[in-house]
């Protein structure tokens, strides 16, 4: 009822601000002669604008303080003993009160000021939302009244409407920056609370990760070195990367040097499932299938290589982050500009040739570009690691041995039956701040390179 | 002229001669289309290698997600015996009533129901199907999924008519049953090491001779909720609609959000330092490992704004936060494909810049646009771990009904079902769950492909 | 080596009738004064005057980077889109300072069309390309009035006949000449003061350059046009006044035929004697 | 509207249970909604517990250990004050190989000195020798040495720790050393042949099938369901089994927990109820559906104390904790 | 109006000295006959006939469109490079079928060297990026060939001098006009017998247009020089030999001086006076 009332205010004052806009606009056209700056409709938008602003901005207020008044309100009613008491009894009749408001009725006796109250509620609900919505309609009436004053010919209503949609856009792209802010935030009070636990120290240059379960309670216990783990992502970043970057770089090379059109048509978008296969399912294939077959594979020529290893993870990894380096390289090295490779294949140069000395250089800093942001990918990548990695966080540099990384231990650290007020969770907060700011040096570092390689053609 | 002319020819003839140069080139050919060749082959390879790991995935999750699509049924005549069922009438909304006192009646007779021995009413009817079984009520119980008897309760309560009536019921073996008899599990191991007891397995061998047990569709897997008091009929459906609902506030939120900024960015930021820090930004939030964005939405939508735990609204919102990044990049990048001549047209012709993005550039672009809102809602469709901090790897046995409900997601599933320790039976519904949610990622992406040609067709 | 120009040159010979005495009848329409452009820290345009007279054609010619285009550019602002780029000294139109802050520069492109080089149709019907400006301007408000419009302007452009029978379908469907002639038409349209024309006919075949020329040749009867050119014998052939850009500086300008038989400077000469270029 | 199902989260062990209870307690309680119960471990669960009170914090946190001092007062100072604690029963912890491998009859101190990183020899601590089960002790199989235990992250690493290792690490009779350094010296593990499983029981499954030479950790409940493949070891002599544990003879159990939120109770409709069916015969009961589910039950006056507790508002704080 | 250009062309004076009877007396290098060249279902090229002259610069002049580019690349057969072109008829060098499927295009390539329309060089240093083409065909081996080879090309090419303090660092530095003599001498390096050069001169300053020429005029006593240009003046200054195309057909060829002076078809004679294109 309520929510169709505002929908009709709202489609309403939209409606009239718009027609007023725009049929006034148009008519003093035809008065004074003058050709109209703006179109009507844009006349109209901005009306529109002006009204609706102020119209939402108060409906939004009441919905933000629509339940806070209601309940004071209905304290005002209830016994004083029950008010002073607060706390539980105190929510519970206030609860009461709402449902029986609402005419969904309590189970139970329905005691007297509890009646009255609802009543009381019901009415003042009644009177609320019509000042409520007196208000708005006022506001969005004075708003309309005044942006209709401003109708010239010369009114720059347009430039006024295009502004305000420039002001969403901008205050879209702003969402990226807010979010950084919130997840700084978000990790910083408590990773500051980790190191008032542990010397950051000894967390950031520390070579042993033993977070361990302290048997005595909270705090102590452990050792929280960051190498290990760090040293860990690295070496698994490197297996992806080393399993990712020839073969999607020569898949790049290959489909868009000496692929026909057709077989790119059919090829590009396939490579293309492997970026949105759930990572999840990337973890058990790694788990169930590769893990087991690089062991036995391993078996074979005699090297010990263990179902989950830094290399099974990273395998896997790569095989995930293929496309990425495909599809970006591929578009890279298509944007060399075609003199480039006639220069060389003019000279006598063998495609290979060309494509190894002059088109790879030539697009190198984009696809470094790329791979950088396909290694903050894998940098980034949780669900893979924790199922195929093996767990264990120790200083090893056989990568046919398990290890561990730093997101699989913000994981673990976070989800597990440690003690949450203890170092042991909170220190999930600090690696989390750590990799942001290592992805973020990585992140500054491509746009780096990629800044410099645009520079670079025209 | 003349000079410089005899001096480079002087140069250029102290190494080689024409001809000699000639020989040289030859000589050098064998081992150059020799490496030419490797380098093609290279590359076939890795796009086979590529596409190998594609084929392989696929065929590793179905060859294991396909059995799990049958399961064992047993189809069985339920006799509503009124000796075991002891109900009174179902009761009425009488005039006057408040709607909280009928439903407290009402609540008490289901209560009622749901406390009458519906074991024994199945234990009954299968006997009479097997009236040569002497096992106890136990080994019954063991091949007949613990569910059923909801399926029977909620049958009857539905239409209480039932009582003293016999109606044909298609029940769910049991998980272990299942297993036993779909041979997931070695038959030939000791007792001991059963998960069945051998008269167990001796009634549900004598079952499926019968004809009694037939394996069927296992369409429950997408009609029912997760349940873990019964294995065999556990499904997918919330699972599946509470992806659905994320997925469609990832639509409704990342992708218009996305784009406007990425027109932003492209079209209309002035090249300064808020823009490159914007930028970087965006590439770095890409780069965030997603259980941080967990963290976020724990932090900002439920402590502060205090919207509800285990919703899709949260979810969808920390995955619209996850996936901007994504479909911004994806976005600007075709946003850049468009040639500034078309750009010039508009603005010659007196287009304001506004008018420019959206009359003449956006409407080229949405085959891109497409593609970006694609790649971004199948990396939410599939991401686990910021839902883990949000309250949504829960086991939660409803259906939601809005976003504001409780619910899980499809991979939160794979996660739980993974782990589960009925491993025999849940290893296939793990891949099966799989299964549906490629069968989703590839649905959308085929719609994609589909919407991109019509659009491109249309210019 | 002769070269038998002067003979063979009858679109010359028909030019040189408008000659500086016709030229001086005509009032201004564009004035520059003193207009440089930057791009970042480098100059491309060094202090340029002209005047533009109202319904003629006016040529800029000069070697390729000599900043005829970005003179162009600057007179319906079409710089303010490039980054960086800054405009220095007064152009005005009408006696209206154009780069005046509370000028709102839609209207002015409004005023002042422009085609470009290539031929650049929107991805749209013919229809749609040529109603499109109109549309925004608030010209036409009925379809009725589009169909006059379009039609209108499609003949003036003399593309009607060619492409009556097919209004709906893609302009980027037609021919280069074609889609240059729609880009004219898509620049009437809107009805402006002044056409700036961007070597227009340089992606064309001789014979759709001959089309487009012919169209110039009509067009001036109503417009103010400015055209670039790298080809002095288009400059000669549909000019009436010729300015001569080299290096950033405006070199020479006066009536096309003064300045193909008697320029006063050095560097015209060598010009269009075929010395560079 | 206020929320009207039961909101729980936490320890991934006792989520099972809590989901069969959960499910039953919706067919007997038709006018509950299922209540939600999330997974996130035990320490996920306790700090979403104690975000505070109201709509948007959950009402119960499940746990696999108890809660800690450090967590209660976190909680009071967000205003959870009304903690009370449920104990429903005990998680069996027990060891297994895949099941073609020898017979383990393992003791404390086999595991000790199959896993320490230093071993006592003649008075001297050095790096452990032992390469073979047999070496250790020649009851045990001739088969390499390797080991999945849980990792630290997971409550049933602090259990092997305390009821495995430190008493094989005491009957091993290490050197005389100071307290400190002799907890230090038991509770360092090897790493060549240990892993560290942080995933859950699958993972040290597919663990034992990629080196079925491992002795694995499980939970009880995790075994049963899986004999088709593995066996189990006896500790000291006892095999494992519902009844063992429940009786205490066999060694390697933990108790289970959950936490209600006091302030919920009333204001979120069934928390009550849903405590009471927990705790009730046919569920945490001997014979119960959770007992076929591998958890071991409480004896009947345990439990029965602990419902009273929850019922006579007897609520958790810092000091009752200390006072253990 | 009179164009001043034939009293003004002292280069075109020059370029008469190759007179027909001169180019008479050359082998011929290149002979192509009947020539067509499709992209995809569309013909570019209509059977061209020609015979390239040995040790004399060739210009292939002609309206935007008509075909030049088409056939200089087909000499060296860089069409292979773009999809869906297709070659008839036959080009010989040195009486070699260049089509014959036994021919190493690689080969060809080495001995028919090309220089594009807009400088393309690599992104290397100045030094690598003259080394590059000797390398990759096994003519040098020891860093002194290497070094040896550069600094003669450079010098071939006029570039050596401005550029022998920075021979490291990269060539993308360099001035339009240096950068395309620097292609020119990476074109050298390799020793070609034929050069190819579309437009060379079309995106550089008249300054750099003018030492271009000059080298071009030096380089033609040791190579076979085929030019693309659409500046007939340029053909004057710098060709012996001139071909003129026009849509796909090669209207009419012979000596420059007879070209330019009395052409034998109305279309050459209508292009070379201006009356298009
Ligand atoms: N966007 C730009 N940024 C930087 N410099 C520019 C830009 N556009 C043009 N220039 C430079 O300004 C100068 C003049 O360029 P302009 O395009 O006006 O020349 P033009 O006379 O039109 O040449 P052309 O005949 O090749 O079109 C040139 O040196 C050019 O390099
Ligand atoms: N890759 C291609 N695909 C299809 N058509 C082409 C291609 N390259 C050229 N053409 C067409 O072939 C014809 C001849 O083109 P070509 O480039 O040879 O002309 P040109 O004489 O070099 O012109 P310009 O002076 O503009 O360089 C033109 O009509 C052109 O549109
Ligand atoms: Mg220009
Ligand atoms: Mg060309």
């Amino acid at each position: 009822m309520n929510t169709l009332i505002i929908t009709a205010l709202i489609l309403a004052f939209l409606g009239i601000a718009y027609q007023t806009g725009s049929s006034r606009s148009r008519a003093l056209a035809g008065t004074s002669g003058r050709r109209l700056h703006s179109r009507p409709s844009y006349h109209g938008s901005a009306i529109a604008i002006w009204t609706l602003v102020p119209l939402l901005l108060v409906l939004g207020a009441w919905a933000l303080l629509d339940s806070y008044v209601i309940r004071t309100f209905i304290t005002w009613y209830l016994p004083e003993s029950l008010v002073a008491e607060g706390g539980n009894a105190l929510r519970a009749s206030i609860a009461r009160v709402e449902a029986l408001a609402t005419g969904y009725g309590v189970v139970g006796e329905v005691q007297e000021f509890e009646r009255t109250a609802a009543q009381a509620v019901g009415r003042f609900q009644t009177t609320a939302f019509l000042i409520v919505v007196a208000a708005a309609t006022t506001l969005a009436a004075l708003g309309l009244f005044y942006a209709r004053k401003r109708i010239t010919p010369q009114f720059r209503a347009r430039n006024e409407v295009e502004g305000a949609v420039r002001l969403l856009l901008l205050a879209c792209s702003v969402v990226a920056i807010l979010t950084t802010f919130g997840i700084v935030a978000s990790l910083l009070t408590e990773a500051m609370r980790f190191f008032s636990f542990v010397n950051p120290l000894d967390f950031f240059f520390g070579t042993v990760w033993n977070p361990r379960f302290s048997t005595t309670g909270a705090g102590g216990g452990g050792e929280y070195g960051l190498i290990p783990l760090l040293w860990g992502t690295i070496q698994i970043t490197i297996i992806a990367i080393l399993t990712a970057v020839p073969i999607g770089l020569m898949a790049a090379v290959y489909l868009s040097q000496y692929a026909k059109p057709r077989v790119r048509s059919v090829v590009k978008p396939l490579i293309e499932v492997l970026a949105g296969i759930p990572t999840i399912v990337y973890g058990f294939f790694a788990l169930v299938t590769v893990g087991p077959f690089l062991a036995s594979f391993g078996d074979a020529i005699g090297v010990d290589i263990r179902a989950t290893s830094a290399l099974t993870a990273g395998i896997v990894m790569g095989v995930m982050i293929i496309p990425f380096i495909s599809s970006l390289s591929d578009d890279i090295i298509r944007q060399v500009p075609t003199a480039m490779r006639d220069g060389s294949l003019g000279l006598g140069a063998t495609k290979s040739e060309t494509i190894r000395r002059v088109i790879l250089p030539a697009a190198l800093p984009g696809i470094v570009g790329a791979i950088l942001l396909a290694v903050s990918r894998a940098i980034g990548e949780t669900m893979i690691v924790v199922l195929a990695a093996g767990n264990s966080p120790v200083l090893r540099f056989n990568p046919f041995e398990p290890t561990s990384t730093i997101t699989v231990s913000i994981v673990n650290q976070l989800t597990g039956d440690s003690d949450f007020a203890g170092p042991q969770s909170l220190v999930a907060f600090a690696l989390g701040l750590t990799l942001f700011v290592l992805t973020l040096v990585l992140n500054v570092g491509a746009l780096y390179i990629v800044r410099r390689f645009r520079e670079q053609y025209d | 002229m003349a000079n410089l002319d005899s001096t480079t020819t002087a140069s250029a003839g102290t190494a080689v001669t024409a001809e000699e140069r000639r020989q040289r080139v030859k000589k050098s050919l064998g081992a150059r289309h020799r490496k030419e060749r490797l380098f093609h082959g290279l590359g076939i390879t890795a796009v086979v290698l590529a596409l190998g790991f594609v084929g392989i995935l696929f065929y590793d999750v179905l060859q294991r997600g396909l059995p799990a699509f049958q399961q064992a049924q047993v189809t069985v005549d339920v006799y509503f015996d009124p000796e075991i069922i002891e109900l009174g009438e179902r009761p009425v909304q009488a005039a006057g009533q408040s709607p909280a006192d009928y439903r407290a009646a009402l609540n008490a007779w289901l209560r009622d129901a749901a406390l009458a021995n519906w074991n024994l009413v199945l234990e009954t009817s299968i006997r009479n199907i097997v009236p040569e079984f002497q096992g106890s009520a136990r080994e019954i119980a063991a091949i007949i999924d613990s569910s059923q008897r909801f399926v029977i309760r909620d049958a009857f309560t539905n239409d209480p008519s039932l009582l003293g009536q016999t109606r044909e019921f298609a029940l769910l073996a049991s998980a272990n049953a299942d297993n036993w008899l779909k041979g997931t599990i070695d038959r030939s191991l000791p007792d001991a090491r059963q998960q069945l007891s051998a008269d167990a397995r001796a009634l549900a061998d004598d079952l499926l001779e019968r004809g009694e047990i037939r394996f069927a569709f296992a369409s429950h897997l997408f009609t029912n909720v997760d349940s873990r008091s019964a294995p065999a009929s556990a499904g997918l459906a919330g699972a599946f609609m509470g992806s659905l609902y994320m997925m469609l506030i990832v639509i409704v939120l990342a992708v218009p959000i996305g784009v406007a900024s990425a027109v932003y960015l492209e079209e209309f930021a002035p090249k300064n330092r808020l823009t490159d820090v914007i930028e970087i930004t965006i590439n770095n939030l890409a780069a965030v490992p997603s259980i941080v964005f967990g963290l976020l939405g724990a932090a900002v939508f439920i402590n502060y704004f205090r919207l509800p735990l285990s919703a899709p609204l949260v979810g969808g919102l920390v995955l619209t936060l996850m996936t901007l990044p994504t479909i911004i990049i994806a976005t600007r990048s075709s946003l850049r494909a468009v040639p500034p001549s078309l750009r010039q047209a508009a603005l010659g012709l007196g287009a304001s810049r506004t008018q420019m993005v959206f009359h003449h550039v956006l409407p080229i672009t949405y085959p891109g646009i497409l593609t970006a809102a694609i790649i971004g809602v199948a990396q939410a469709l599939g991401e686990t771990a910021p839902l883990l901090l949000i309250g949504m790897n829960a086991f939660v046995a409803n259906i939601p009904s809005s976003p504001m409900d409780q619910a899980s997601a499809l991979p939160v599933q794979i996660y739980l079902w993974q782990g589960n320790e009925n491993r025999n039976f849940f290893e296939a519904r793990t891949s099966a769950a799989i299964i549906v949610l490629l069968g989703l990622m590839l649905s959308l992406n085929a719609i994609a492909i589909f919407l991109r040609s019509r659009l491109e067709k249309r210019k | 080596m002769n070269f038998p120009h002067a003979e063979l040159t009858p679109n010359a010979e028909q030019a040189s009738d408008h000659g500086a005495a016709e030229l001086a009848q005509r009032s201004v329409r564009v004035r520059a004064s003193d207009v440089s452009v930057f791009y970042g820290a480098k100059q491309a345009l060094f202090d340029v005057s002209v005047d533009i007279p109202d319904r003629a054609v006016t040529a800029f010619i000069g070697p390729s980077g000599c900043g005829k285009s970005t003179f162009l550019r600057c007179i319906n602002r079409m710089n303010d889109t490039i980054e960086g780029a800054r405009v220095g000294g007064k152009i005005e139109l009408d006696g209206e300072d154009i780069y005046d802050p509370s000028l709102d520069v839609v209207e002015l492109r409004a005023r002042v069309g422009m085609v470009f080089q290539k031929p650049n149709p929107f991805p749209k019907s013919i229809f749609e390309n040529v109603a499109y400006g109109p549309r925004i301007h608030g010209l036409i408000r009925t379809k009725a009035d589009a169909e006059e419009v379009v039609v209108s302007s499609l003949r003036k452009a003399g593309l009607f006949n060619e492409v009556k029978d097919r209004l709906h379908e893609p302009g980027t469907g037609l021919s280069g000449g074609q889609q240059q002639r729609l880009c004219i038409a898509r620049a009437i349209a809107v009805g402006p003061e002044v056409i700036l024309m961007d070597e227009p006919c340089s992606a064309l075949d001789p014979i759709a350059t001959a089309i487009i020329e012919e169209l110039i040749d009509e067009l001036r009867e109503n417009y103010t046009i400015i055209i670039v050119t790298h080809s002095m014998q288009q400059a000669a052939r549909v000019s009436q006044k010729t300015a001569f850009f080299h290096l950033g500086n405006l070199v020479e300008e006066g009536p096309t035929d003064k300045i193909f038989t008697n320029p006063e400077d050095k560097r015209t000469q060598d010009y269009i004697t075929g010395r560079f270029g | 509207q206020s929320r009207d199902t039961i909101q729980i989260a936490g320890s991934s062990t006792v989520l099972p249970f809590a989901s069969i209870v959960a499910e039953e307690f919706s067919a007997a309680f038709p006018d509950f909604g299922t209540p939600v119960v999330g997974s996130g471990g035990s320490s996920g669960g306790l700090r979403q517990f104690c975000e505070g009170v109201g709509e948007n914090t959950i009402d119960i946190a499940n746990s696999s250990r108890r809660i800690r001092a450090g967590e209660v007062e976190a909680c009071n100072t967000a205003g959870v004050e009304d903690i009370r604690e449920i104990q429903i029963g005990y998680d069996g912890i027990v060891f297994a190989t895949s099941v073609d491998q020898g017979d383990f009859a393992l003791e404390p101190q086999h595991v000790f000195m199959a896993i320490a990183a230093q071993v006592p020899q003649d008075g001297e601590m050095v790096a452990n020798p032992y390469t073979n089960w047999s070496e250790i002790d020649a009851s045990l199989p001739d088969q390499a040495i390797a080991l999945a235990i849980p990792a630290s992250n997971h409550g049933t690493r602090e259990v092997f720790e305390e009821r495995v290792v430190l008493p094989g690490c005491e009957a091993a009779e290490l050197p005389e050393m100071s307290e400190e350094e002799m907890e230090a010296a038991c509770l360092a593990f090897r790493q060549d042949v240990v892993v560290e499983i942080a995933g859950d029981y699958t993972e040290t499954l597919a663990r034992l099938q990629s080196n079925p030479a491992t002795v694995g950790v499980f939970g009880l409940s995790f075994y049963d369901q899986n004999r088709d493949t593995l066996k189990v070891a006896t500790v000291s002599g006892v095999e494992p089994s519902l009844e063992t544990i429940a009786s205490g003879d066999y060694p390697v159990s933990r108790p289970l927990f959950f936490y209600v939120k006091g302030e919920h109770i009333g204001v979120i409709p069934g928390i009550e109820e849903y405590v009471q069916f927990f705790l009730s015969d046919q569920m945490a009961g001997a014979g119960g559906a959770l007992e076929a589910a591998g958890m071991i039950p409480a004896p009947a006056e345990e439990t029965a104390a602990v419902l009273e507790a929850f019922e006579g508002g007897e609520a958790l704080t810092v000091e009752s904790l200390g006072a253990e």
